[in-house]
């Protein structure tokens, strides 16, 4: 089941980057993905037995990605503003947030929703606690208030 | 022609994020807070321009292959979207784990 | 005691969930990408050489996330030799098949006489056959260049140096 | 249009000319990684836009990506090496047995 899966992944990747239709292009994408799969597919899924929550996180994981993208052109704006300013007012210092987050994708995707909103850097993971560089107060305050680690809480159903 | 507007105004947002980005790489004081003009602003900049880029190819009408060379720039802006904090995030443990002193502003203003 | 507490912290140092994780998602997508560009490489740029720099940035890339132990799990020195040779044989058979059959080396044109199809669509054949070839002997050997750089020449374990 | 593109292609590449001078007066090297990474992003958007230039977008994406692809592995390594060599000092150098502080 997860070759099947894993196949028709890659397989569709290789039509999208192909673009030929014909039976020969096919059939040498067949061989790339079945090659692929066979040397790394416990790379790409690996839990032993897939349960079909997987479903539901990617579809709120979609409905997430919008909302990161809204407050990543918020901050940008604010890092901009920063920058475009003759005295510069920034204050940066290194924050510690403690997070509630248990596995270990929630974990990679709050921090690199941490790294991708303008303003703070995850820059460790030690014993569930981040280290964050932030660049200025408003931003580590904007961290600080949990909205983000909540929305990322909600896709992967811990509490 | 409505399609073509909202791809420029991508694209010029894209550049805009682009010119902040580098302003920000020349104009701040230490490492750290370089990474943080560096770093994001390059990925908001190169994402929107892809977009516009996408939307403009696909003013001409909706063929297969316009679709798949649209599919195609949404992937490169998706890869951009996950590797370029990725390694943001290595390059600032690096600079942790060298003991590299972040710049504060109190230093600056004695 | 000490030592063993020493111990787990460097090892702590060098294990990066958010690296580790990326990469994991990313590396199958960088093979498959490699393997396109090697069997696309008679109508877009690329071929055999660039795919097979593409296949290997992939294995480097899983000795940077992990180590190399965990790569070799997937392709041991053994595997790796035996791609390189036979990347090579794929190249010099091609060649030396259609010297046999009567024309240059390399010339595939002559192909159509054993494949099934015409002059055009065996010279297409002949050229993806030996990109083939070449992509795996470049593949093998970046690879085996890296290890013995990355391990001073031991392919022990990449974090010594 | 495409005179419309090749304007922005050719103000990107100022972009990256003004980040190569912190690419080459970086006080430390971690500056120039930044740099560098920073020029790649840069310039696989240039690519792109090169496609249209050209009409050629099929062949251009691909460059673009194997840039993008390559450029991600090359920061990692560069961040990986100074992660276990633990200075950025040249010729300060401590080996992981006498280290790990």
């Amino acid at each position: 089941m997860k070759y099947v899966i894993v196949f028709l992944v890659l397989y569709l990747h290789w039509i999208l980057w192909s673009g030929k239709f014909d039976v020969f292009h096919l059939s040498l994408g067949v061989i790339s993905c079945a090659l692929v799969t066979f040397m790394s597919h416990n790379l790409y899924i690996q839990s032993e037995k897939l349960s079909p929550r997987i479903i539901k996180e990617s579809f709120r994981f979609i409905k997430y990605v919008p909302w990161l993208l809204y407050q990543i052109i918020l901050s940008n704006i604010h890092v901009a503003s920063l920058v475009l300013s003759p005295g510069m007012p920034i204050d940066p210092k290194i924050i510690r947030y403690k997070t509630k987050l248990k596995s270990e994708l929630s974990l990679v995707t709050f921090a690199n929703s941490i790294t991708l909103t303008p303003g703070t850097i995850t820059a460790d993971i030690v014993d569930g606690e981040y280290y964050v560089h932030a660049l200025s107060k408003k931003v580590a305050d904007d961290l600080m208030a949990g909205e983000m680690e909540d929305k990322v809480a909600q896709i992967f159903e811990e509490d | 022609m409505i399609v073509i507007t909202i791809a420029v105004a991508l694209i010029v947002a894209g550049t805009f994020f682009f010119v902040t980005a580098t302003l920000g790489l020349l104009r701040f004081p230490d490492f750290y807070t370089r990474m943080h003009a560096a770093g994001k602003g390059d990925t908001l900049g190169a994402l929107l321009s892809l977009a516009g880029l996408a939307l403009y190819n696909l003013n001409n009408g909706f063929s297969v292959e316009a679709i798949l060379i649209s599919m195609k720039i949404l992937i490169i802006a998706l890869f951009i979207f996950i590797a370029n904090p990725t390694a943001t995030h290595a390059i600032t443990k690096a600079g942790l784990v060298c003991s590299v002193k972040p710049w504060e502003k109190k230093e600056s203003s004695k | 005691m000490h030592d063993a507490a020493k111990e787990s912290k460097m090892i702590r140092d060098f294990e990066n969930i958010i690296i580790k994780t990326v990469c994991r998602a990313i590396i199958p997508f960088i093979q498959l990408y490699g393997l396109y560009v090697i069997a696309h490489g008679h109508y877009s740029p690329g071929g055999g050489f660039q795919g097979g720099c593409i296949l290997a940035a992939s294995f480097i890339l899983m000795v940077l996330a992990y180590d190399i132990k965990e790569m070799k799990k997937r392709m041991s020195e053994k595997i790796n030799t035996i791609l390189c040779s036979t990347g090579v044989i794929i190249y010099t058979g091609i060649g030396l098949l259609c010297v046999i059959l009567g024309a240059n080396f390399l010339d595939y044109g002559i192909l159509e006489i054993i494949l099934p199809a015409d002059a055009e669509h065996s010279r297409s054949l002949g050229i993806l056959g030996v990109e083939i070839g070449v992509g795996f002997t470049v593949m093998a050997v970046m690879v085996s260049i890296f290890l013995n750089i990355a391990s001073a020449g031991e392919h022990e374990d990449g974090e010594q140096g | 249009m495409e005179n419309y593109f090749l304007y922005i292609a050719i103000f990107m590449c100022v972009l990256v000319l003004l980040a190569l001078y912190r690419g080459a007066a970086g006080p430390t090297v971690l500056d120039r990684i930044i740099a560098i990474s920073a020029i790649g992003t840069k310039t696989t958007v240039i690519l792109a836009l090169m496609g249209f230039i050209y009409r050629r977008s099929d062949m251009f994406l691909d460059i673009s990506l194997a840039y993008a692809i390559l450029n991600f592995i090359a920061t990692i390594a560069a961040a990986k090496f100074f992660r276990s060599r633990k200075s950025i000092n040249p010729g300060e150098r401590c080996s992981i047995d006498e280290g790990g502080k």
